[in-house]
């Protein structure tokens, strides 16, 4: 006589309730019911009423994470009362500067003309593919074609760029006449060091 | 049964016992180590591996650090003069860095275990990787103006030859192995298999030695496969995606 | 005279947990006591309670979602009673097929800080171009500016590293003395076998 009670005590979908929370905090995705259920392997039935008790546990007013359903199905979001506090998470400082690795790839870019990530990578080094995303990815740099129809996709520095670096046209770069006289020169030169740098 | 490349029983013509007793009597200079002939390591070494069926990559990356490191002390003995910083070096200097190497790898593979040990702990912990899904957008990062100055300044840097590597810790000056590599890869991108001899005939014995330390390489990354029928007999090189069956087996005559 | 024991009953913490958990809920790394301050413009002795409290009400056992410590900082995670429901959706991109080669250069630049390719092949006594460009890939080592003005690029660990190895900080790592033997040591042991052989 027992037993049955101290079943409904337990509340068992409870315990989903806590799988299901715990598949939510995870996602970088909305997860749908059919989602759930192939994670939780439980019956759909009992995964809605457990959302349920989720969607009310975690609901505007009650708690700052609030689960919301949207399109693709259901998903944690900041509560409303949160969102002030979540502007200024992800407001950006303005950065003083640049790495070392980006401020590189750039004069790269900027003096050689277009070029590619293994043109870069040659001179610098090292892989460059982080720092080219990075670069592309704050405006700095854009895509300009390929070196041929099936090579490399090559970049040249952009019109933010030189706003940047307060630049009428790239004409206006200090002058590398130390390093060579024209930009083949300059180029030679650099994968001629690059290539005694220790890797 | 990992192989315990430190109690390699070895049978040479300076020397008899364990590896770890010929370490501990070149350390202490009770062994002339221009003496001590070392590919007859190499020879015991591959025999034990012989008799495995499988490769011990753990004993075989063990080995290459302490016969490399014997091979690096022996070179400076039997070529003193030929580098100033080198010679400088006295033997029991050279010898208390060759411990101190050897007890910096033996750290480095014990952190290793560790982090080893906590990725285990941390099996079941799952996160969150990437923006969460219904995150407020964010905005577009702001730099603050820049000089010009500062890019000629970042190509200027590059085009600086680099000083002169320091030796003070003793490094042999190897060709690099990525340039092997490249080697190996290009050669097998024509042809599907190599006979190594062949491949590296004319070269200099620091380059023979360099060549195969990037067969190892591309053998651990699954890029080839690699044969011997027995000890001395040619190696023979194959494309993993040639011959994917193809293990490599070392079996003594 | 009813007012002030209204703000009594609403404790005022409570709203800032509040608050706190929506920040956790849409961050993608781990945040510390400074960024929540920045962002809730409240005091950190309050904060400080408040991830207090929080981190009672989600702990393992209670809730699906964890509140921990980790990487210099606060994150949610998935409770560990959860993780074969997170298997079955999601896959480990980051610590997947670490290599033992991975591993081992993981732990140099983790210990010795800041450290160039040569560096850890002295150490490793290999080639590691392969395996320092895999662990960026991984996003567990990233670029630190290059050891002098014209030398090798150095690489340290990132957040990421700190997280997946559930590190609260590089300082979480064991001392290096308590794992190995120094120089005297290993010549010691090395000296101590000699002299057990017959001669």
């Amino acid at each position: 006589m027992d037993r049955p009670l101290r079943l409904v005590a337990a509340n068992p979908v409870d315990q989903l309730a806590r799988t299901i929370e715990a598949l939510l905090v995870v996602a970088s995705q909305p997860l749908s019911i059919d989602d759930l259920v192939a994670a939780t392997e439980d019956d759909s039935e009992r995964v809605e009423t457990a959302v349920g008790l989720l969607s009310d546990r975690y609901r505007e007013g009650r708690s700052g994470i609030v689960l919301e359903q949207v399109a693709g199905g259901w998903a944690f979001r900041a509560s409303r009362e949160a969102a002030e506090a979540c502007a200024r998470l992800y407001e950006r400082p303005v950065e003083k500067g640049l790495s070392n690795a980006a401020l590189e790839t750039l004069a790269i870019i900027a003096y050689l003309g277009p070029c590619s990530r293994p043109d870069i990578a040659r001179i610098r080094g090292v892989n460059v593919d982080g720092v080219v995303s990075g670069l592309v990815e704050r405006g700095l740099i854009a895509e300009a074609g390929r070196e041929n129809e099936f090579g490399a996709v090559r970049y040249r520095t952009t019109a933010l760029f030189e706003r940047v670096f307060g630049l009428e046209s790239l004409a206006a770069l200090p002058r590398l006449d130390d390093l060579g006289a024209d930009v083949t020169e300059i180029r030679a030169r650099l994968e001629a060091v690059a290539e005694k740098r220790p890797a | 049964m990992p192989i315990a490349v430190r109690e390699l029983e070895l049978d040479l013509d300076a020397f008899e016992g364990p590896f770890d007793l010929l370490l501990t009597l070149v350390l202490r200079e009770e062994l002339p180590l221009r003496e001590v002939d070392l590919a007859g390591i190499v020879v015991a070494f591959v025999e034990r591996l012989a008799e495995r069926d499988e490769l011990d990559l753990e004993a075989c990356g063990e080995f290459l650090v302490l016969i490399s490191a014997l091979l690096e002390l022996k070179a400076r003995g039997l070529f003193p003069e030929e580098d100033a910083e080198l010679a400088e070096l006295e033997p029991e200097e050279a010898a208390e860095e060759l411990a101190r190497r050897l007890a910096e790898y033996r750290r480095a593979k014990e952190a290793a275990a560790w982090l080893l040990e906590r990725l285990g702990e941390r099996r079941d912990v799952y996160w969150r990787l990437g923006p969460a899904p219904l995150a407020p957008a964010r905005p577009e990062p702001k730099l603050a103006p820049q000089r010009p100055d500062k890019l000629a300044t970042a190509l200027r840097a590059l085009s600086v030859e680099p000083p002169a590597p320091s030796l003070a810790h003793m490094a042999l000056r190897f060709p690099p192995t990525s340039q092997f590599l490249e080697r190996w890869r290009a050669l097998l991108r024509r042809r599907t298999r190599v006979d190594f001899d062949q491949e590296v005939e004319g070269l200099s014995r620091v380059e023979v030695a360099v060549a195969f330390l990037a067969l190892l390489e591309l053998r651990k990354q699954d890029e080839i496969a690699i044969s011997q029928p027995a000890p001395f007999a040619p190696i023979r090189i194959s494309r993993a995606d040639a011959e994917r069956s193809l293990s490599w087996t070392v079996r003594s005559a």
